[in-house]
């Protein structure tokens, strides 16, 4: 479930639909990441203002349409961030939260930190796409430290953005490498935030968060019940989801 | 996702009775007063009314009030040598009066549109307007704890505003309204005039876009200021 | 004495002399408001930022020199605060905090109020000065409400500016029209500030608030010891203080 | 009263060894490099330094830290592809790192600029970061305070700079400059362009003057923009 947004949903943006316009294929195997990136924008609504975590979320920019009307927030600093700078649009002043050049778009604005990061703080984004190391059954985000104890921990805005966005949507393998499911009971890693994510879109099934549980919205390339032993939390399937074949 | 309202009418209409709203404006500097002429129209009632004043002359605030839509003011300075309609629905008893110190009441609404849960002001410390409160000594100095302001509408007036509703004010009429645009569920500004995306240098927008969900160029807008200035 | 400020003294601006570079003149009689006004002004460094309040503090800008380099800052988000306006210059969004329209001074910048009362707060304005209706032994001043039970409260920025400025300078008749001093042990009004005037400019006299009691550094047509009589806390005059005759 | 320093050797010649450092930047947009590069030449040491990373690179806040001259960090973000120098520092046990939530650290320092003796914020709720510190539940939702973070120094990259000392930035290098401006004994700009009074818009300011003591143009100043952008 989503914290409690400082200031109420703002009703000039459509509240994020609760089952997609158009249903997943549900082909032959898991998405790549390209495929899911594609998922995830199509559930971001005509006109919101969405921060795209660095890596994986990145990718969602390709996928919304010119006529989306969404805005691009990066934390240090802008609204209306436009794709990734090339040869002489390069400019070392304009960088986003990964510090890759980028470009301006027609109606962008810059503000300083304390004011990007109350913009934030205050609810004012209605979502934020980031990756994981666990989410919990809960909502509960470990995405910036693994514990380990020779690593330097570095958090940048991870915090404030996970706890900060009216809606976070995680995007993330679902498995490890090892085959372990990173949708958990209880997050082992050092948490991020507490009860943040609402959705959690991996290559193998979309997972809302709940307030009574977990429920798969669709999933690719897997049959629900082949999806319930690779996850070791309770799982319901959404009415009207159209499972995959596994 | 910024909306342009055709009339000043339309931009307000679905005020409802009882909201809490954050108005702009020092004195009628900043103040909207078209949107709130176009509210006393309107026939919102029981309002709940955050600004520096409390209104002056006939105009805007202070036509509300004499119109007997305001139920309580949350405010720093009501009375002045032009309040006079405040001045007679206090007496009577029909409007209730928060005063708050001018810094904390423009730092609550701050923390409102900042999600910050609270924070420790020296202002006011060993004082009337903070008795009741949590008081703090921090690093050999006094604080008392304020709490958010926040509101259901916010009603601004700006100068030029973009497409994309970022927004730019004029000298001192800016005063309230960057900080009342992040603080309410929906921010309405009534402006001098609305220009293309990209009609705003990036560096000069003073209210983002995302604050603002209405704008509205009022059909009786005089502005004062010189074309140059804009 | 002054409240600590949340940043510490600017080294950029000397510091407030504690004595008057040239002895007031200690003439015939107590000083009217605009002499007064002179010697305000005189005790206010090359280079402050500065706040004076509505009324007769206002009267301080007209004896500051055009080289004083002096900066006046009005709280609804104004600094380089030129003279009222007359005629054409007068714009109806270009006012002061007592609603008069100004003027605007080559390198002036305009900010939001959260912004202005953070600069007060903060402790950025060097000077703030304020009219009082009693100021105490200990510098706590009352000068927002006579608590008159039916008066209509207001404050305004009163207690941001009292408690927010390095220094705080009151500008006041030291006696009421009934003859009682408004310099007190302990304020019977209610307060605006605890601690926080470091002086007070009077007709009569130029008051120090000390940490260990009030100082007296000049007196305007009345001796020392026909002060102490009018004044009903214990009072020490400062080294070199030239006393006026009464 | 601001002070047009000749050099950047002379704008950081009175940083003392163990002076607390507010130095701005995200990665290298916006960090002073000059400044700091004078910094490494003057000798200070044992220096507290805050900043959302620790240095990229060789340059700027990278070199202050090769040469051992930082005794702690504040930052978000230590760990990038180019923080060597931190990372073999911080190994070696040679350097102190208080790591903070960028929000958090942005907000800590408006703080201490504002006045403000502390504020309750959701960030970090619940996580490592958050240990010891005191929690609040406010209108349902969990909050940690925070304090603010002072500086004796400020050192900032700016764009244009009027002999008011009122500064301008360019696009996303205005990050943290504005806010740690505001929260030093002394802040010093290193800026493109010093242009008389009034040559800045007033409307368009950044950083006001009042925050601002010493203004340098760095002899060396590569500056990336077209000259339009001024």
């Amino acid at each position: 479930m989503s914290t409690l947004p400082a200031v109420p949903a703002d009703p000039a943006v459509p509240a994020v639909p609760a089952a997609p316009a158009v249903p997943a294929s549900s082909g032959s195997g898991p998405l790549g990441r390209d495929a899911l990136a594609a998922v995830v924008a199509r559930d971001i609504p005509i006109g919101a203002y969405v921060n795209l975590g660095i890596g994986q979320p990145t990718l969602v920019s390709n996928h919304l349409p010119p006529d989306s009307g969404v805005t691009l927030h990066t934390e240090n600093g802008m609204l209306g961030m436009g794709p990734e700078a090339t040869g002489d649009e390069v400019d070392p002043d304009l960088i986003n939260a990964g510090k890759i050049p980028v470009t301006e778009l027609p109606g962008a604005s810059y503000f300083h930190h304390a004011d990007s990061f109350a913009m934030m703080r205050g609810g004012h984004l209605d979502i934020c796409v980031l990756g994981a190391y666990q989410v919990s059954q809960a909502g509960d985000l470990a995405n910036w430290h693994t514990g380990a104890p020779d690593a330097i921990p570095a958090v940048g805005g991870a915090m404030d953005l996970a706890t900060g966005a009216r809606d976070t949507f995680v995007m993330m393998n679902l498995l490890t490498r090892e085959g372990e499911s990173k949708l958990v009971e209880r997050c082992r890693y050092p948490l991020t935030g507490v009860a943040c994510v609402s959705r959690v879109y991996t290559d193998l099934a979309v997972f809302l968060i709940e307030p009574d549980g977990v429920v798969v919205r669709e999933t690719f390339g897997i049959s629900f019940e082949d999806l319930c032993d690779l996850v070791p939390i309770p799982l319901r399937l959404a009415e009207g989801a159209r499972p995959g074949s596994a | 996702m910024v909306a342009i309202s055709p009339t000043v009418e339309a931009a307000v209409a679905d005020i409802p009775d009882g909201a809490t709203i954050l108005v702009g404006g020092f004195g009628t500097a900043g103040q909207p007063v078209e949107l709130l002429e176009a509210l006393v129209r309107g026939g919102a009632s029981g309002l709940t009314i955050v600004n520096n004043n409390a209104g002056n002359g006939e105009v805007g605030l202070a036509a509300l009030i004499a119109a007997g839509r305001v139920r309580k003011i949350i405010c720093s300075f009501p009375r002045q040598h032009d309040s006079h309609h405040f001045d007679a629905a206090y007496r009577a008893g029909a409007i209730e009066l928060e005063l708050v110190p001018q810094g904390n009441l423009a730092e609550r609404i701050r923390a409102a549109g900042a999600g910050i849960g609270a924070f420790f002001t020296p202002t006011g410390y060993g004082t009337p307007l903070a008795e009741g409160k949590e008081v703090r000594e921090i690093d050999g100095r006094h604080y008392v704890l304020e709490l958010p302001i926040r509101a259901d509408f916010a009603l601004i007036k700006a100068h030029v505003a973009d497409e994309a509703g970022n927004l730019t004010y004029r000298k001192t009429a800016r005063n309230f309204g960057p900080v009342m645009a992040t603080a309410a569920t929906t921010t309405i500004a009534q402006v001098s005039q609305v220009v293309p995306r990209g009609g705003i240098d990036p560096e000069n927008v003073v209210t983002p876009g995302i604050f603002v969900d209405r704008v509205v160029v009022p059909a009786t807008a005089t502005e004062p200021h010189h074309e140059e200035d804009q």
